[in-house]
């Protein structure tokens, strides 16, 4: 099975039944037993902690939240295509799934509730993240500003001759932002080692696809800049990790950008402040959990034999009380202390900023 | 009269200009099906049609070059941001092409837009939601900065606003979108831009301010009120052009200024009241113009409630000038 | 012979000799011998403008030139294929060739220096045009911006249903520019009546063609957003006419957003502030002269038996004399007067600004 | 020593940290084999490759977005913005990216860039080739701007910038590139960003300006000298962190202010620079604060000689300042 770009419907390699659609050789991708198992179980981790992040809202323990609900195949298993001397410029939705780098959950929990443990010191909004030794970059909120950004780090890592590989994470609505257009013009005009993986989940907000491009698929985007683009489906693991896994590799070896787009959905609101059911009908998230890649990987590897339904209850209850008990440790937590709002805006903190503090200092204790 | 909050007034405002004249057009992003992320172009939509409410792609920049191009085409548009914060992406048609396009084309051309954004602090936005930078647009000749502080305010000066022959930037306090309902007209009515308005009288000190950071003002001048601090609070509403009589005739009365605005201190809109003040005003003045502002840090998301300026620290500022 | 979108070469029906490369039947494209005379006379007239303009740099009474050398021939046969009711967003390359649309040699020499007659006040630097009765809009100096405020006129062309067309010209360098991603996205998203007509002349001051885009050819990017895209020999007078007016009448009747792309070559430096041997080689630019669009267009009329070199003598001499009749009036006009520098920035000028000039006044009289 | 003009020093600057630093990049349009539009990297693609010092495709956001990312990966780029009138289509890069890094990252990661690009009026460049813009970005918390007024300054404050940990915009004034040279040391050394500098001394007027207008503040004070005035010239050099210091103790001194800036007024730095020190020094002050700017219009193109603050400008308003 040659994996062509442009195609016109997703690359799948196991229907909705998690039965295989042609004669697969996993090995021939490196992927085994052990691989599949475990990033099966990173599937159903990040599913896990989603749902503490809506619970954590609805308890008013926190402002806010943003899911990655229907779409943690396809960050788990892009994920898992990269070295651990690759890069990651995650959006917000990547966040939940960002333990498949190495970053601990009470740091991930610790960031939606702003503690002090949170690598951010509490100054970022919930879906934001980053952790620098594991090579994840931070992202603002701005839609977008990621993929160019990302453009300048992947000229970092060529001009330094690193064999190294940034992937940079958005929804399909940040493809129409100018970022994604100056990301894919400088990196295919300078060789960069740069994938740019479009989270199709088919909605910004309430705005559907149709509305965002008139393009038939974002993958053929990348033809304006004579650069590849692959279509995937973002709800099969295996096609996931496998059209990743080729991509990375071709832009290590060559130093080349390439586009991917996953389809997906989000199964929740867009965030804790969003409504769906004025832009979407119930039917339409119905229809593509069907397709849901958690179940799919679940069933193929039933399929496979590798699992049952009892390992999965195991599997899910052993999840559930590692996170509580983690959570209950990280709500103990205090809050960062008021002096750290003006540091790190400077390497050194200029004068107005030290009176400033003094300021407040006195505002607290007057 | 009609008891509506600040999101229904603006919507309010809308919708009459919707269905009075045909040349309006309201879009952004999610304000159609549904109504903007703080529900104030709900129902348009539905009352108007996609072709005159309408949702784009997500880009600002596109937003902002659409506004401007249906401005040359003699439409009006109304446009979006979602945030203010995100305006960035499309900030080259501001400066550049729509703020300069009266003076550049030697007349022959002019803008009227309207270009609404929530703006501000106080609902837990983080970085990205929380910003006030009408400074910046304050900063380019040929834009107009509006911002209400009250429900009736925000109806009538977006009409005026949808109705002027200048670009417009209209920035909405989201903190008090919400926060109170109030009478207000149910028909059309102007509030003039270029006016700021006395929303109470006093001879101790003049307080200046705009959008949310005037109810704290309001609650600092209560409690120095009970102090037998007495304080004059000028509304200014409109950002620029902005209303240098009734400042210098305030000042003039009190001698002492406290000018609060939510954004970092250094080149805020404070700093060029202040100068205009120390400019025209100086002999009247027996005090240090203070002004009351956010720290000079990017906007905290945990801490945010320890950023934005409060009644208590306008309160000890005032108490700072009146000691000296 | 039929026209189609992402040809590899520029499409051509003349050749460099101006012999027509097939059988041409110029009928089927509404081109008769008035409109072919017209159009020749048309170019001559823009490239003696331009010889003025660097004369008049040199002369020291204009501070700056921008020219159109070379670029004559894609400008005026494009600009043949609107109707008077269409609409024209220029770039600085334009300027000299907007006679086209009914503006006055005196104008454009009063624009370039600064003259009161100048419709813009002599507000701008030479090179920025626009006059809206003509339909022309007026540009600023960045690169790129026009594309995407053209998209909103077509924005409201479509609202208002009148069949109109905007062409917004720019540079190659332009499709790099966030506005160009921006105009084409929401064009297309919109299906809106604006031809995006991009005169490629392959460098961009010193950066070539290679360096701004790694796409073969300007016209693909087009389908990165379902559109279509034209690649046509800007040297070639009947080409481009037959091109652009293909395009203008899909335009105007499906109300689509269409990429044109025109090759063609700069004679001269950048500006009147550029030295282009810095970065390119004399041969090149002789190359390209061979190929130039309007000695095609001569030796094509010649072989029509339209026109001769003693026509093309007095030709040149009697609008050389007109020219030069108009700009020794031109000369003569005063400038702007110092009051007009604090109007026209609000439709009521406000009272600091009305402070200001007082001010400027007891300065100039004091 | 040797003799440089600005655009020399500003070069030999570039020279010299390419030649010692691996990790510094120069790139933006036309720097490579056109040397730039001012010759600023004129030669320096020659000697360091293309590796080291490139042309960009025509996009400033492009050009930003690689500047951030190759400052994460550890390198220093320096960028450079063909003129500052064009940095906003790549502005949000810098308001909601560059200048937010290190603190929004919880200091993890941190943002060491220098952005450069000539700014200012002079030079019969129009609306677009003639803004002074330093205000907006000094209202954006986490930037450093610096302005050089001459050789010496531009050299060493360049240098300081490209080893400053913290992302630098960095505007050279372009109408003095050429104007003249000045001695300055061949080696490496440092101007310290946030340190005005008293380039006269003076008891009657505190004058304090940057870049071209330096110039014109000069040859102010060399006439009012005939007059039996004497003023004091503070060049501030770091717009921000601005270096309050310096400017209060020369305040204290001498009681009158006139700051000197391009920009139009309206939110200049000038009134930054007169709220502060309203703010401060009131007690001191003895007449108003004054502020020389350009108008509040979009800069123009034939009469921009009757635009830009002239030394005559100055000289009016001091003689008014000393009447009252
Ligand atoms: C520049 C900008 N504009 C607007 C927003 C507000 N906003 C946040 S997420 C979002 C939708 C993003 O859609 P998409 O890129 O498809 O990602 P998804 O949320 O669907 O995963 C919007 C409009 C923003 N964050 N940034
Ligand atoms: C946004 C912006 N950046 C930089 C410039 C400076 N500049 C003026 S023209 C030009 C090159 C334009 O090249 P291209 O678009 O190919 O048009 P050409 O001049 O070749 O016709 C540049 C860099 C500008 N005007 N605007
Ligand atoms: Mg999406
Ligand atoms: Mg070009």
């Amino acid at each position: 099975m040659e994996i062509k770009p442009f195609g016109s419907e997703p690359f799948r390699v196991i229907d909705e039944e998690g039965k295989p659609l042609f004669d697969l050789n996993l090995k021939e991708y490196g992927i085994n037993t052990e691989i599949l198992l475990k990033m099966y179980k990173d599937i159903v981790l990040t599913r896990e902690i989603d749902k503490l992040g809506w619970i954590l809202v609805r308890q008013g323990k926190a402002y806010f939240y943003i899911s990655i609900g229907g779409h943690e195949t396809a960050h788990v298993a892009s994920l898992y295509a990269l070295e651990k001397e690759d890069y990651v410029m995650p959006y917000y939705r990547t966040v939940p799934s960002l333990h498949v780098r190495g970053v601990k959950v009470e740091e991930i929990f610790s960031q939606i509730l702003g503690k002090y443990t949170d690598p951010l010191k509490g100054r970022q909004m919930p879906g934001h993240f980053g952790k620098k030794e594991l090579n994840i970059f931070v992202p603002g909120s701005p839609v977008g500003l990621g993929h160019n950004v990302a453009m300048g780090v992947a000229m970092g890592i060529k001009y330094k001759n690193h064999k190294r590989v940034i992937i940079s994470y958005g929804g399909e609505g940040s493809t129409s932002q100018p970022h994604f257009h100056s990301a894919m013009n400088f990196a295919s005009v300078f060789k960069l080692p740069l994938i740019i993986f479009i989270i199709d989940n088919h909605y910004a907000i309430s705005v559907p696809r149709t509305k965002q491009t008139a393009s038939e698929t974002i993958a053929i985007k990348a033809k304006a800049y004579c650069m590849e683009g692959y279509l995937v489906d973002g709800n099969d693991a295996i096609a996931t990790y496998i059209v990743t896994k080729k991509c990375v590799n071709e832009v290590r070896e060559n130093s080349k950008p390439i586009l991917i787009e996953a389809y997906t959905y989000r199964y929740d609101p867009h965030s804790s402040a969003d409504d769906d059911r004025k832009y979407r009908k119930k039917e339409e998230i119905q229809e593509w959990k069907k397709k849901d890649g958690l179940l799919r990987l679940k069933k193929y590897l039933e399929y496979l034999s590798l699992w049952d339904e009892e390992k999965d209850l195991m599997l899910k209850k052993e999840i559930e009380e590692k996170l509580n008990n983690i959570l209950e440790e990280v709500e103990k937590k205090h809050l960062p202390i008021y002096k750290d709002m003006f540091y790190e805006v400077y390497v050194n903190t200029p004068w107005y900023l030290e009176e400033e503090y003094m300021e407040l200092k006195r505002e607290m204790e007057g | 009269m009609v008891k509506k909050n600040i999101a229904e007034a603006i919507r309010n405002a809308l919708d009459i200009m919707l269905s009075e004249d045909e040349r309006v057009l309201v879009f952004g992003e999610d304000v159609g099906k549904k109504g903007g992320v703080f529900t104030v172009t709900e129902g348009l939509q539905e009352k108007y049609g996609e072709q005159r409410v309408f949702d784009t792609p997500l880009d600002e920049n596109g937003i902002l070059g659409m506004a401007k191009g249906l401005a040359l085409y003699g439409l009006r548009p109304v446009a979006e941001i979602q945030f203010v914060d995100f305006i960035w992406p499309g900030f080259d048609v501001i400066m550049s092409d729509i703020s300069k396009e009266r003076f550049r084309s030697g007349g022959q051309f002019s803008c009227p837009l309207v270009i609404r954004a929530p703006y501000g602090g106080g609902v837990r936005g983080g970085l990205y939601h929380s910003q006030s930078p009408e400074a910046i647009f304050a900063h380019i000749p040929g834009l107009k900065i509006v911002i209400p502080s009250n429900p009736y305010d925000a109806k009538g000066l977006l009409i005026s606003a949808i109705e002027d022959e200048d670009p417009i930037i209209f920035l909405e306090p989201k903190k008090i979108y919400f926060a109170f309902r109030e009478e207000i007209p149910e028909e059309k009515y102007f509030v003039p831009i270029g006016k700021a308005k006395i929303l109470k009288e006093g001879k101790d000190i003049t307080l200046i301010s705009y959008g949310y950071m005037i109810h704290e003002c309001k609650k600092a001048i209560e409690e120095l009120e009970k102090e037998g601090i007495s304080c004059e609070l000028v509304d200014l509403r409109t950002i620029t052009p902005f209303d240098g009589e009734t400042i210098l005739n305030s000042v003039a009365k009190t001698g002492k200024v406290i000018i609060v605005v939510e954004a970092p201190k250094i080149n805020s809109f404070a700093s060029e009241l202040s100068a205009f003040i120390s400019e025209r005003a100086i002999y009247y003045i027996d005090a240090p113009i203070l002004r009351v502002t956010g720290w000079d840090t990017p906007f905290p998301y945990i801490l945010e409630h320890l950023y934005l300026p409060s009644y208590k620290r306008i309160i000890l500022k005032a108490k700072k000038i009146l000691e000296v």
